[in-house]
């Protein structure tokens, strides 16, 4: 593939992840998920006692998930990533563990480069490891970008975002090959949506390995995990 | 048999959806009675009425006009979008502060406006820009039973298809008139036509109702325009979906989009 | 073409304004209004629905002409919060749409005046309600006028009260009420907004349960002598008994309606707005 | 499953296929249809003594389990029983009734505050954990209230280390500083010792103790107290 | 929330069915009160009233307003015609009713809102004549802002003629108002301490309120109540009156029950005829100590 984008990567190839866990002292579990300019911290807190009692869920424990923007107040966008990273989570969590308790899950963001979404999951995903709490699978997650030249670009920067003709956040599982969390706006046809899919999954697998590898290095010893950019052939 | 589906509606349902028939007699893929209408609302600039089976919303645009700023023009939207879920739809919602739900689907309504490719030019107050209309769309749920997103995203359309702009003037640079006599629509490129499933368990619910929401365990929301291209779609939940679950979901909304354009189209007439 | 029609336009503005003018500053002048066939002490027509909200106890859809008030009641439901009740709780909130009146800029920030229309009508109301018959619990009603042509409150007391009804809240009486905008040497009933909105007038609003012939509520503001008052109350008082025998005519209407549609065993509601 | 015994695992793995397998599964390990799989990432582990198979990791939160010995701070106190803040998502019941000789004109004095060594009864998902002060033979036994000494936090990892048959630390720490020591597997330890600096200096051990080969602790302690007389 | 008990209710009600009320008053007794003006030196105009226990004071201040032109004149904006902006701030020490915020907060507003339907008719104050400085453009906004320092029943009434006195003390610098050659406005305030405008003249017609709760049997209603009288209402009536014994507004508040129109039409009654005597007493008394 020739066409390269602004910051030198090919199409399909995502920025290099870079990852810390167990950052913050104390929250039960936590991490920073970075790639490139794009960098989310995720703090875990949990299983503790339901604050609002009124909210509280008698057979499965409550995900409380708060998204705070580098810069801002939050508003009503971010209560939308809230709720699409809840979803998410939720679906990898055993929640019926700990009936009539609470998961907090608290995220920071640093730097806000694109990707923002794909990479609060995946930083939540690290935390949720690094709390211990009990999860069905791993999840991982990609952002794609799909130009007016009918281009796929696979871990859009912000500049990418803006200029694109449509976006699309998704999120696979490491124990199935189906798709856990999507929102896909702009237009789109609905081919080039189905063979996106294949090369998205594929992404999301790459993610995963790097998430197993990351935890796998720390609780083995080994002290620094860095990957450099990854290409997914499609 | 009230008491069953009170206590196990769960239960109540899936022996319901394993004869592949809902409670309320729809087949799964079945959609409830539709119905359009426009213009109820004499003091908004344009207003629509929706309602799909017992779930109704009213969509109000509110115009003022105002000079723009002329940092990041290519950032700027004339088009704001609310959706209001108050105490008046259902018990389930609170009216001190807005609900994640409702907040949550004012952002993906704010995104598919900008699908619809209005043109800059239609927004000027006067000839040259100078002044700029801006539009204020106020969603009211005013019953809730389910599948909030395809009323109000049909409501958002047909509403703004229903637009009347007066002709502006403006006169020693500050003072503007609204000439009532002229008016204009606004020239709305696209359609979109959306469909909700919720899934409970391995059934898939075309048009979900309330309860059928509540038990679900997972959503699916996708919109089309009129050349089958996606402008939104959203999942997500706690079960995964698979690919041909999601082409057959698109399936079933290309056969529904010549009835909603029908909808959305006569509703205009009137 | 264009250019002299703005002209033309631009000096038929001004005029207005000098007349405007000219009507503020002659406050005394009687003020001439209008009214589509329709005589001082004439209502508009009125349509009723109730049971039209499917998630709510009781609902009521009213539409005068272009006043278009929707109210639900939720209740009586377990309050959430532990008190002390020997009777229900009764609140009653009252919110206007965005969109429903045509004044261009909507103050987001301004709800006072929600608030102090909604305890109008709760105190309307309240007198009517057997809330010792619903210890510890709370009745709601909330209420969402989407189009404001005049007449507001008459429309949120009267739908609050057929919700209220419908719900099955056990009543001493409906309320009906009604009101009026009283010029120099007119009396308007059921005014609509810009009759409303007219400068020097006052409005007054009776509410009023007929069958005990008790007045729940009487609002005025504005100047109006000894005698005027009583004649415009008077009248009032009479408009409030026409309200309430199409109230009661709904009411049995739909109360017949539902017990036809038992026995097809389809309850379908149709929520038209025209 | 014996493949796996001491390697890395992650949530989601499948860890072997129960079919004639007679095993117990403890921390971190689930038994869905005809498998055991793994919901944490960590270590997994395997007591021969047992036959007990669990996930090692370095989790912060305790959840309890029945027969872990755990040390609580009370956090009410109630007629007949005490509320007890033992780390997990909801504080555990304590009946005063749960200590030896207790009778019902004899109950212990505590007062919120105070530190107690316990033994969990009771822990169930949809059940408030209830502990008490008395082994399994209805004997103090080391069981009651902490007096003076102090408490730290460390990971539930390390705490369960601590009280493992070959940890070489407490042993080495022994010989050169007489201590008493109570270690709660939800990550909380309490020491005492003669002098304030030589409880500071078991502390410090025991928390670098992760850090350091097991050969080198020695010198680590002896490096300790030389700098400090 | 304070409570009473029921033979006390009793006691109260067959006192005043007799006309006799707890502290000896008949049913249209007015309480003595004190009036004190220009307490508050850094306000255009104040007042103190005090009914017995019942203490509020009023604080005058006025602020230029400027007009903009609407931008469609077909609907004149409402709060553009407004001159006056009504504030209550009960303190909570006040009362054990006024500890409870969220119910504070609602009480604040029923008040403010029925002074400003008190003051909605447009012939309260001249406004051409004493508040405006450019026709049409600029005009004198009067912040009227109301505390009630400790509360012994009859509030509504205590506010309306501490205000109707507050106004009465209310002085205005005088403008001159220069129209510079881009046709913008600057005004030049007098210094002068004696060359003002007072607004003593403009309340001829300012109402106030007298409020009648009906106790006990229908047709028996009493003014000026306490505190204690207060927590045994059926039903309330507040009724605003001027000088020219106009009725300027009629609210029904807090009770449960409803009234009978011919109690109202007494109510209205007996209210015209005590208000104009209170409004003439109340100037006889200003004019006496200005």
């Amino acid at each position: 593939m020739t066409n390269t984008r602004n910051d030198g990567r090919l199409n399909n190839q995502i920025r290099a992840f870079e990852s810390e866990q167990s950052l913050l002292n104390k929250a039960d579990g936590s991490a920073r998920f970075t790639q490139n300019k794009s960098s989310v911290l995720a703090a875990v807190y949990g299983p503790i006692e339901v604050k609002n009692s009124r909210k509280q869920k008698i057979l499965k424990s409550l995900i409380e998930v708060s998204f705070t923007p580098s810069v801002g107040n939050t508003t009503y966008l971010d209560k939308e990533k809230e709720l699409l990273i809840k979803n998410a989570l939720e679906s990898i969590i055993l929640t019926t563990l700990h009936p009539r308790t609470q998961i907090s899950i608290i995220f920071q963001v640093f730097s806000d480069d694109g990707s923002i979404i794909s990479c609060a999951i995946n930083a939540a995903c690290l935390a949720l490891l690094d709390a211990g709490i009990e999860m069905q699978g791993l999840i991982g997650s990609v952002t794609l970008c799909y130009n007016h030249d009918k281009s796929i670009y696979l871990d859009p920067t912000a500049q990418e975002e803006k200029e694109c003709k449509s976006l699309s956040v998704i999120a696979y599982g490491s124990q199935s090959s189906q798709i856990i969390m999507n929102k896909t706006e702009g237009t789109l046809s609905m081919d080039l949506y189905f063979k996106s899919l294949p090369l998205s999954k594929e992404a999301c697998d790459k993610v995963i390995s790097y998430i197993k590898l990351a935890v796998k290095n720390r609780i083995m010893g080994t002290i620094s995990t860095n990957t450099t950019s990854t290409t997914i052939e499609s | 048999m009230e008491a069953f589906q009170k206590i196990h509606p769960l239960e109540f349902y899936r022996k319901f959806l394993q004869r592949s028939v809902r409670p309320d007699g729809r087949s799964l893929n079945d959609i409830r009675k539709t119905s359009i209408s426009t213009g109820a609302i004499t003091t908004a600039c344009g207003s629509s009425f929706v309602k799909i089976g017992n779930t109704s919303v009213i969509c109000g645009i509110r115009s003022e006009v105002g000079i723009p700023s002329f940092e990041n023009t290519d950032q700027q939207t004339n088009i704001f979008v609310n959706l209001e879920l108050g105490p008046i739809c259902s018990n389930i919602y609170s009216s001190t502060k807005p609900s994640e739900q409702a907040m949550s689907l004012s952002s993906k309504l704010n995104s598919l406006v900008k699908r619809l490719d209005i043109p800059k030019e239609d927004f000027y107050f006067d000839q040259e820009g100078k002044v700029l209309w801006y539009l204020y769309v106020d969603i009211y749920c005013l019953d809730y039973d389910g599948n909030i997103m395809d009323a109000s995203i049909l409501a958002l359309i047909s509403s703004l298809k229903n637009v009347k702009l007066p002709r502006g003037i403006i006169e020693n640079t500050n003072e503007y008139y609204k000439d009532t006599e002229q008016l204009r629509s606004l020239q709305i490129n696209h359609y979109l036509f959306p469909l909700s499933f919720s899934i409970i368990e391995d059934f898939i619910l075309s048009d979900p109702s309330n309860q059928e929401e509540q038990l679900s365990t997972s959503n699916l929301t996708i919109t089309l325009n009129e050349n089958f291209e996606i402008c939104l779609l959203s999942y997500s939940g706690i079960k995964p979906i698979s690919e041909t679950i999601l082409q057959e979901s698109f399936e079933k909304l290309k056969n529904r989009i010549e009835y909603l354009k029908s909808l959305i189209d006569s509703a205009q007439e009137h | 073409m264009r250019g002299s029609f703005r002209l033309f336009y631009i000096q038929k503005k001004k005029e207005q304004q000098k007349n405007e003018q000219n009507e503020n500053k002659n406050n005394n002048n009687s003020i001439d209004i209008q009214r589509n066939n329709r005589s001082d002490e004439q209502f508009r027509q009125i349509f009723l629905k109730s049971g039209i909200v499917s998630q709510a106890s009781g609902s009521c859809y009213i539409e005068i002409e272009k006043t278009k008030v929707l109210c639900s009641v939720h209740g009586p439901r377990a309050s959430h919060k532990t008190e002390e009740f020997v009777a229900a709780k009764f609140n009653c909130e009252l919110k206007y749409t965005t969109f429903s009146s045509s004044v261009d800029k909507y103050d987001y920030t301004e709800n006072n005046k929600e608030k102090d229309q909604s305890l109008i009508i709760r105190e309307a109301l309240i007198g009517s309600v057997r809330l010792e018959k619903y210890p510890k619990t709370v009745i709601d009603i909330y209420i969402l006028v989407l189009n404001d042509d005049g007449n507001v409150m008459v429309a949120s007391i009267t739908a609050a009260s057929m919700a209220l009804a419908d719900a099955g809240v056990e009543m001493y009486d409906m309320v009906a009420s009604c009101s009026s905008v009283c010029t120099k040497d007119r009396i308007l009933l059921d005014p609509s907004y810009q009759e409303e909105s007219l400068p020097n007038t006052t409005n007054i609003l009776v509410a009023k349960m007929p069958a005990l012939n008790q007045v729940t509520q009487l609002v005025q503001s504005g100047d109006l002598s000894y005698n005027t008052v009583i004649e415009a109350v008077d009248l009032n008082i009479d408009g409030c008994d026409k309200i309430y025998s199409i109230m009661k005519q709904n009411l049995i209407d739909s109360l017949e309606k539902q017990l036809k549609d038992k026995d097809n065993n389809n309850n379908n509601n149709n929520m038209d707005i025209k | 499953m014996e493949n796996f015994v001491d390697q890395f695992v992650v949530p989601g793995d499948v860890i072997a296929k129960i079919e004639d397998l007679k095993v117990r599964i403890g921390h971190g390990l689930l038994q869905s249809k005809d498998q055991i799989i793994a919901s944490k990432s960590g270590i997994l582990r395997y007591s021969k003594h047992h036959k007990f198979y669990w996930i090692e990791n370095e989790q912060k939160r305790y959840i309890p389990q029945v027969e872990d010995m755990v040390v609580g701070v009370i956090t009410e106190k109630h007629a007949e029983s005490f509320k007890v803040d033992i780390g997990s998502s909801c504080s555990a019941l304590l009946s005063a009734y749960s200590f030896e000789n207790a009778t019902k004109s004899n109950k212990p004095l505590l007062n919120v505050g105070n530190l107690v060594y316990a033994r969990v009864s009771v822990a169930n998902k949809d059940m408030e954990p209830e502990i008490v002060c008395l082994s399994v033979r209805n004997k103090s036994e080391g069981f009651g209230q902490l007096m003076a000494g102090y408490l730290f936090n460390c990971t539930l990892g390390l705490s369960h280390y601590l009280l493992s048959e070959d940890c070489p630390i407490l042993a080495t720490l022994g010989k050169h500083i007489p201590f008493e020591i109570a270690v709660g597997v939800n990550g909380r330890v309490w020491v005492n010792s003669k002098s304030n600096l030589h409880t500071i200096i078991i502390t410090n051990t025991i928390l670098n103790s992760q850090f350091i080969p097991d050969d080198q602790i020695e010198n680590f302690i002896l490096k300790l107290i030389e700098s400090r007389t | 929330m304070q409570k009473i008990s029921n033979t006390e209710i009793y006691f109260i009600e067959n006192g005043i069915n007799s006309n006799l009320r707890a502290d000896g008053r008949s049913r249209n007794d007015y309480r003595h009160f004190s009036l004190e003006t220009g307490e508050i030196i850094h306000a255009s105009g104040s007042a103190r009233l005090k009914i017995s226990d019942t203490e509020v004071l009023v604080g005058v201040k006025a602020e230029i307003k400027e007009i903009k032109n609407a931008q469609s004149n077909n609907d004149k904006q409402q709060e553009d015609l407004k001159r006056f902006i009504f504030t209550v701030d009960c303190c909570q020490s006040a009362s054990s009713e006024f500890t409870e915020q969220k119910r504070l907060d609602q009480y604040n507003i029923e008040l403010a809102k029925q002074l400003e339907r008190l003051y909605s008719h447009p012939s309260v104050v001249d406004v051409d004549k004493y508040l405006t400085i450019v026709p049409g453009k600029f005009y004198w906004n009067l912040c009227i802002d109301a505390m009630v320092l400790d509360s012994d029943g009859n509030l509504l009434d205590a506010l309306s003629i501490a205000i109707r006195a507050a106004l009465y003390n209310t002085v205005l610098p005088k403008i001159k108002v220069i129209t510079s050659e881009y046709q913008e406005i600057t005004f030049e305030v007098s210094e002068d301490p004696e060359d003002v405008i007072s607004l003593k003249d403009a309340i001829e017609n300012v109402p106030i309120f007298i409020t009648l709760n009906q106790i006990g049997s229908q047709s028996s209603f009493i003014i000026d109540s306490t505190l204690q009288e207060e927590l045994c209402i059926n039903s309330k009536l507040c009724i605003g009156i001027n000088q020219k014994s106009m009725i300027c507004s009629i609210q029904k508040s807090s009770g449960m029950e409803g009234l009978e129109p011919q109690t109202i039409i007494q109510m209205i009654k007996s209210a015209k005829q005590i208000g104009v005597q209170i409004i003439s007493t109340m100037d006889k008394a200003l004019k006496l100590n200005p």
